[in-house]
């Protein structure tokens, strides 16, 4: 016990040595899986690739207004079908080359050679259509039909020509692990974390010498860590932890909205759950108060939780959000009985059973959820087994998410409970257009609906905010009866970063896109 | 004794085929599992359509061709780039930081072990000091090995691998190889048990008689079988090290399998595990070696008829 | 391990042993089938407050962290006790059977099978294992048929000193029947100590195998690799302990109790052992 | 008259709760036969250890004095020995190691399980003549010689004792005895496990080799026959517990 506690003291000292120097190290969940743009597949990927290259338009983590740090002056052409886009001079790569329309065009191209095995720029495909150059530093990218906000479209990060062979780029390229980019560090993937020196540019002058990430595992031991000043951020923080972060004076609890939103997704095309009634009674099963008390810790009636229930596909906050909706909050037991029964479940022996099929419903879970929720799987499950449901529960790892499940092969899984963040664009067209083609790309247990079809269509078309909204909406209300998911809430996410970090803006989603304003004083 | 040379020429057999069995085994799971392979290695989700990745991994010549072009490359030493695990890093630099690390990780094992060793075939190591290795072997490597990794987090934080840390590491990582899973204890009882058996045979006491020493008539009759105990306990370490390493984080062999397990990247599996197979295919060799060395030793005869 | 063990009676630890594992089993009984809802109010509390054990992080009794590890590792453990047992056997009585060709290709195989890297083969297995149906049973059954080699060889070995062949002919002299020669004096009088020796290791092993699996999966916030995630593993335990070893966490009851469950399952096998011994 | 090879006088022995032997007195002179007889358990074996100064028991020597006259005749091997139980006899077992195999050696009775059967005969006879104070110019041929002389074919030299007879080992452990060039030759019952032609045969060879090599020997035997038909001097043990003597 003595010994324990002398390391311990020790090791305070350590964590505290491990901080110093001109660098600042922080922690994520997990660590990027690859550098490379084009192949972003986790948060972790593109918080990271927004340190090492810029995005052609990005949005103010501030005011949310579209802005550039590498476009000198841009105007549409060709009806709006095109823009012509011409960059600053004096960018540099991070090789010290110059950037130059050329790279502009050659990542367009990249994104649209069908030998790019990126789902990214396979989204891109449906948007760009090529790219020329205009003298040395304009070029003209084509769209392939006018969109109302064409300069969003345009968030992709640029590729230096002469870091590649050819425009058919693939993940295994040591681009991948070390790239090089024109963003305000150099970025260099170890087997244990990634270290970002800092690269000044016309365009970024960074006030922070070093960056290093490493994973942090159990985030309770993160938080300790921080304290201890062992790192100065962590990227995530627990909703259950936050309060031992408020508790301390050296480590400030930084907000930053992802627009992320919970759900469960539900196997509309098996058995009993294509039948409405069934989904709506399993929506109205769930007791989402106590859920979020026990998961995430929010105490019933409280002000201002992280935690805001949903009825729909967006964040309350969201221009999208349908607010004739209402929320279900509690479980209303009688109602659901009364929906499973007409739906022609009937119970034996306490539990549920489908044509006299007894019934075992097969609940899974993205697995890294348990750390901002934890439990949720099995509160889930207990309130479904409470309703009455056999069931069986499997966490899912990140990378079995992104192989089986978002990719419409979730086979005999009944519900998911999964989380989707929005990006520039707060579009769910990949989620609920049914799939084929360029559509429902991401949707999981192949939903198809031709009524919400039709709305997703008419988003597609619209030309106008306004116009965009009013479709959403509808698709809100008809989503919120049809329940191809069950909503569950958003949960806004928190960093914690040590007070001697100064002027740290993060940015939604990307994080470090304000990263040059920050400041470290020691 | 007439066919002496059988057993180390089945040690020799087993040996050639180890390296080429295991990553051969492995591709045919890579066939067996359900979905096609290219989107097995990389989820069309990282990375969007798998013909390409087939045509690039050769992934559509069948697992035939398949193991041609990559046993061809792993001869010269191109293991492809990792795909999942670090994606675009190539796996022979893995395994160029992974297969040091770990023979390092096992020298460092191998002190404490070969001094029980020695320690027990010169009766130096009391048997009365047996059970105490005992009760330390009774530990498993897990719980072994969160003390040592609770010991490096204290003294170095829990980011830090460079330097002391990873020196810290791998001795803690050596420690609790060698003492838990009865390594060390099964090392010495093993080694003490054989040569207490053939210090109990006649001539040996016969051979004091004649003024000889135990040991010089012991050592080389017991030698086959201890060579045995010695690979048997450098191939029980070599399988700890994966655990150990994958909790101490230590950039070894076993840490890249674990690694590449998870992440399902079949490339740095294939290449971890062949190099797995290709150490303990060593160990083959050299136990056949010195059963060989024993074997001429012992039918070494003064040249005789000359008078 | 060696003569002192055979002037105790096989009583005692044949006891201990029963005890060992009967409680592993009414363990495994009990477990509750998912893990019950937490309550954060009562995180950490020690015995005292929540018998028999305390609780976890999330205020759960940690006797559902012992009851559920117990039914994810009990018959599996069991199961590779067995096979290892059975192959042992075998492997005996085919040398005292003195069938030369059969035995040459046993040892062939065992020189094979022997020589690959147990954990190695482990995690290629669990790399192949459908993730929606995870188990420890195939883990188990693996490590056990790369663990039979060795016990084979030992057995064999045992079955040599009795003289191979020669022996069952002097026994075949007396009149013995075969079965009764194989059954009784080949593998209940001699191949005994050895074989149940190591079929007890070997369980002993697998519920290590288990844990080590799961803490690692634990750790890095995976699916386990052994069970369904609507259980909890004794690693559990061990990873709520090592908060308090790293961080002083108050959870030194959980190490405590995943240590009190590693002893238990040692112990069993120790008295499995010493009981075969045992005159 | 040259001095006696060994003079072992008043020899008692204790084993826990018993005597093994007391007040054994044995002489031997080179260039003569001197039996040691016996029945069995009247220590015939342990007395000739002990000649050798290898005691093993404990509490082990009570009593007696070991010299070597013809080595030095004021030397007692046994100074410090007696009632010093099993610490002092391993000094002594050290001390006296470099006289085993030299000044006196010893072949032992069920040869084929005495000698080391991971070394081939010739090895072993080659070890022995290694030991001698002035080396031969070729080890081969001595060794050769040496397997001749007990009507051994030079080519078991390349054998190991495993794929010898009984005979042919007892005779390569009679080789093995008088390869060291011995002063003394202390020879354990060498015509067990013999049938009586071979038994016969081995004795007389082996008090031809070790006269021809000019040594002394002292016979471990209950064979009646052999002890008269050569020994020229007979020490007859009787069991302490004064059991029936034999003869």
């Amino acid at each position: 016990m003595a010994l324990r506690n002398a390391l311990r003291s020790a090791g305070v000292t350590a964590l505290a040595l491990a901080g110093t120097g001109a660098t600042l190290s922080y922690h994520e969940v997990s660590l990027p899986t690859t550098l490379n743009p084009l192949f972003a597949a986790t948060m972790s990927d593109y918080r990271s690739q927004e340190l090492v290259f810029d995005r052609l338009w990005f949005h103010d983590a501030v005011t949310n207004e579209l802005k550039t740090r590498i476009v000198e002056k841009w105007e549409l052409a060709e009806g709006g079908k095109a823009i012509k886009v011409t960059l600053k001079s004096g960018l540099k790569w991070h090789d010290g080359k110059s950037m130059s329309a050329k790279d502009l065009c050659f990542t367009v191209r990249a994104m649209l050679d069908k030998g790019t095995p990126s789902p990214i720029a396979e989204g891109y495909r449906g948007v760009l259509e090529g790219c020329e150059v205009q003298g040395g530093n304009s070029a003209l990218i084509r769209f392939t039909r006018v969109f109302h906000n064409p300069r969003e479209r345009l968030g992709f990060a640029i590729l230096p020509e002469g870091a590649f062979q050819s425009t058919a780029i693939t993940p295994d390229l040591d681009f991948s692990a070390h790239p090089v980019g024109s963003g305000p560090f150099k970025g260099s993937r170890g087997r244990r974390g990634v270290v970002f020196d800092a690269f000044a540019n016309v365009h970024h002058q960074p006030g922070i010498a070093q960056l290093q990430l490493s994973e942090g595992n159990d985030p309770l031991i993160q938080v300790k860590t921080i304290i201890n000043n062992g790192v100065q951020g962590i990227i995530a923080v627990p909703p259950t932890l936050r309060p031992d972060v408020s508790a301390s004076d050296e480590v400030a609890l930084k907000s930053y909205d992802l627009r992320s939103w919970w759900f469960i997704a539900v196997n509309t095309n098996k058995g009993f759950l294509a039948d409405k009634r069934v989904r709506q009674a399993l929506n109205l099963m769930l007791d989402r108060s106590k859920l979020r008390e026990l998961a995430i810790g929010v105490k019933p009636g409280e002000q201002n939780s992280p935690c805001e229930f949903i009825s729909g596909p967006f964040v309350q906050s969201s221009a999208y959000y349908n607010r004739a909706i209402p929320v279900v909050e509690r479980s209303d037991r009688a109602r659901s009985d009364k929906l499973l029964t007409d739906a022609g479940l009937a119970k034996q022996g306490g539990s549920w059973t489908w044509k006299g099929q007894s019934i075992n419903l097969k609940i899974g879970m993205l697995a890294p959820l348990n750390t901002e929720a934890p439990d949720l799987l099995s509160l889930i499950g207990n309130q479904l087994g409470e309703g009455g449901f056999k069931r069986v529960e499997n966490k899912i790892s990140e990378d079995e998410w992104n192989r089986q499940i978002l990719t419409g092969q979730a086979g005999d899984y009944d519900l998911l409970v999964g989380k989707w963040s929005f990006g520039l664009v707060e579009d769910v067209n990949d989620q609920f257009h049914s799939r084929g083609g360029k559509n429902g790309k991401v949707n999981i247990f192949n939903y198809a609906n031709p009524s919400v079809d039709t709305v997703l269509q008419e988003y597609d078309r619209a030309r106008t905010d306004t116009a965009a909204q009013d479709a959403y909406h509808r698709l809100h209300a008809t989503l919120a009866d049809d329940l191809p998911y069950l909503f569950l809430w958003k949960l806004d996410t928190k960093s914690a970063w040590r007070t001697g970090v100064r002027n740290n803006i993060i940015a939604p989603y990307h994080y470090f896109t304000e990263i040059d304003g920050w400041r470290y004083d020691k | 004794m007439t066919r002496w040379w059988i057993r180390p020429l089945v040690r020799l057999v087993a040996a050639l085929l180890l390296p080429v069995a295991v990553p051969a085994i492995l591709t045919l799971l890579i066939w067996a599992l359900p979905g096609d392979p290219a989107s097995i290695i990389c989820p069309p989700e990282t990375c969007g359509g798998s013909a390409g990745l087939a045509e690039r991994w050769h992934l559509d010549d069948g697992p035939m061709g398949f193991f041609r072009h990559w046993a061809a490359g792993a001869l010269h030493g191109d293991f492809g780039r990792s795909w999942r695990m670090l994606q675009g890093v190539e796996v022979g630099e893995l395994l160029a930081e992974a297969v040091p690390t770990t023979l390092v990780l096992l020298a460092l094992a191998g002190v404490p072990v070969g001094l029980g060793v020695v320690g027990a075939v010169t009766g130096r190591l009391p048997a009365k000091a047996d059970p105490l290795f005992h009760v330390l072997g009774l530990m498993p490597s897990i719980v072994l090995g969160l003390a040592a990794a609770a010991l490096v987090q204290l003294e170095f934080g829990a980011g830090a691998f460079d330097g002391s840390a990873r020196w810290a590491r791998l001795v803690g990582g050596a420690l609790v190889l060698a003492f838990s899973d009865g390594a060390l204890a099964g090392a010495v009882t093993g080694t003490r048990g054989l040569f207490s058996a053939e210090a109990r045979q006649r001539y040996v006491g016969i051979a004091v008689l004649r003024g000889e020493t135990v040991l010089s008539n012991t050592l080389p009759n017991v030698a086959p079988a201890l060579v045995g105990q010695l690979r048997a306990r450098v191939l029980h370490l070599l399988s700890g090290a994966v655990i150990v390493e994958a909790l101490l984080e230590i950039n070894g062999l076993g840490d890249l399998l674990w690694g590449g397990t998870i992440w399902q990247d079949f490339g740095v599996v294939l290449a971890a595990a062949t190099a797995f197979a290709v150490l303990s295919a060593a160990l083959l060799v050299v136990q056949a070696v010195a059963e060989v060395l024993v074997a001429l030793h012992v039918r070494r005869a003064p040249a005789v008829g000359a008078e | 391990m060696s003569g002192a063990g055979r002037r105790f009676s096989r009583w005692p630890s044949g006891l201990l042993a029963a005890a060992g594992f009967g409680a592993l089993l009414v363990f495994a009984a009990f477990a509750p089938e998912f893990l019950p809802d937490p309550d954060p109010s009562r995180a950490w509390q020690g015995p005292g407050e929540m018998p028999p054990f305390g609780a976890d992080d999330r205020g759960r009794s940690l006797w559902v962290y012992a009851t559920q590890g117990a039914s994810i590792l009990a018959w599996p453990a069991l199961l590779a006790g067995f096979v290892v047992a059975l192959l042992a056997v075998f492997g005996g009585v085919v040398r005292a059977t003195g069938a030369a060709r059969l035995d040459g290709w046993v040892q062939g195989m065992g020189e094979v099978v022997g020589a690959l890297p147990r954990m190695v083969v482990v995690l290629v297995v669990a790399l192949i294992v459908p993730a929606d149906s995870r188990s420890l049973y195939p883990l188990a059954v693996t490590w056990a048929l790369l663990a039979a080699p060795g016990a084979m060889d030992e057995a064999a070995a045992v079955a040599e000193r009795l003289g191979g062949s020669r022996f069952v002919e002097a026994l075949r002299a007396h009149g013995y029947s075969a079965a009764r020669i194989f059954l009784l004096h080949i593998v209940g009088y001699n191949l005994r100590p050895v074989v149940v020796r190591q079929a007890a290791e070997v369980s002993m092993q697998v519920v290590f195998l288990e844990l080590a699996l799961s803490y690692l999966a634990l750790a890095g916030d995976r699916p386990s690799l052994t069970h369904a995630d609507s259980v909890m593993s004794w690693a559990g335990l061990l990873s709520q302990g090592y908060t308090w070893l790293v961080i002083d966490m108050e959870s030194g009851h959980a190490l405590a109790l995943g240590l009190g469950l590693i002893a238990l399952v040692t112990g069993a096998s120790l008295a499995v052992s010493h009981a075969a011994r045992a005159r | 008259m040259s001095a006696p090879l060994v003079v072992l006088q008043d020899l008692t022995i204790r084993a826990p709760g018993r005597l093994l032997v007391e007040g054994v007195e044995v002489v031997v002179e080179p260039g003569r036969v001197t039996a040691l007889v016996g029945p069995s358990g009247s220590g015939k074996s342990l007395t000739a250890r002990a000649l050798m100064g290898v005691l093993d028991v404990a509490p082990g020597l009570e009593r007696g004095s070991l010299r070597y006259p013809a080595l030095d005749p004021s030397k007692d091997w046994y100074d410090g020995v007696r009632g010093g139980g099993p610490r002092a006899q391993a000094r002594l077992l050290e001390a006296t190691r470099a006289l085993r195999g030299a000044y006196l050696s010893y072949s032992p009775q069920a040869a084929s399980s005495a000698l080391n059967p991971g070394r081939t005969v010739g090895q072993q006879v080659a070890l022995a003549v290694g030991r001698r104070a002035s080396p031969p110019a070729s080890l081969g041929a001595e060794v050769t010689r040496l397997l001749r002389a007990v009507g051994l074919d030079p080519r078991t030299a390349a054998a190991l004792p495993g794929e010898l007879s009984g005979g042919q080992c007892q005779r390569a452990a009679l080789a093995i005895a008088v390869a060291p060039a011995p002063r003394l030759v202390i020879a354990d019952e060498p015509e067990t496990g013999l049938d009586p032609v071979l038994r016969r045969a081995v004795t007389e060879l082996l008090v031809e080799v070790v006269q021809s090599h000019g040594a002394g020997l002292l016979l471990i035997s209950h064979h009646h026959d052999t002890v008269s038909r050569i020994a020229g001097a007979v020490v007859r043990l009787r069991p302490p517990a004064g059991a029936p003597e034999e003869l």
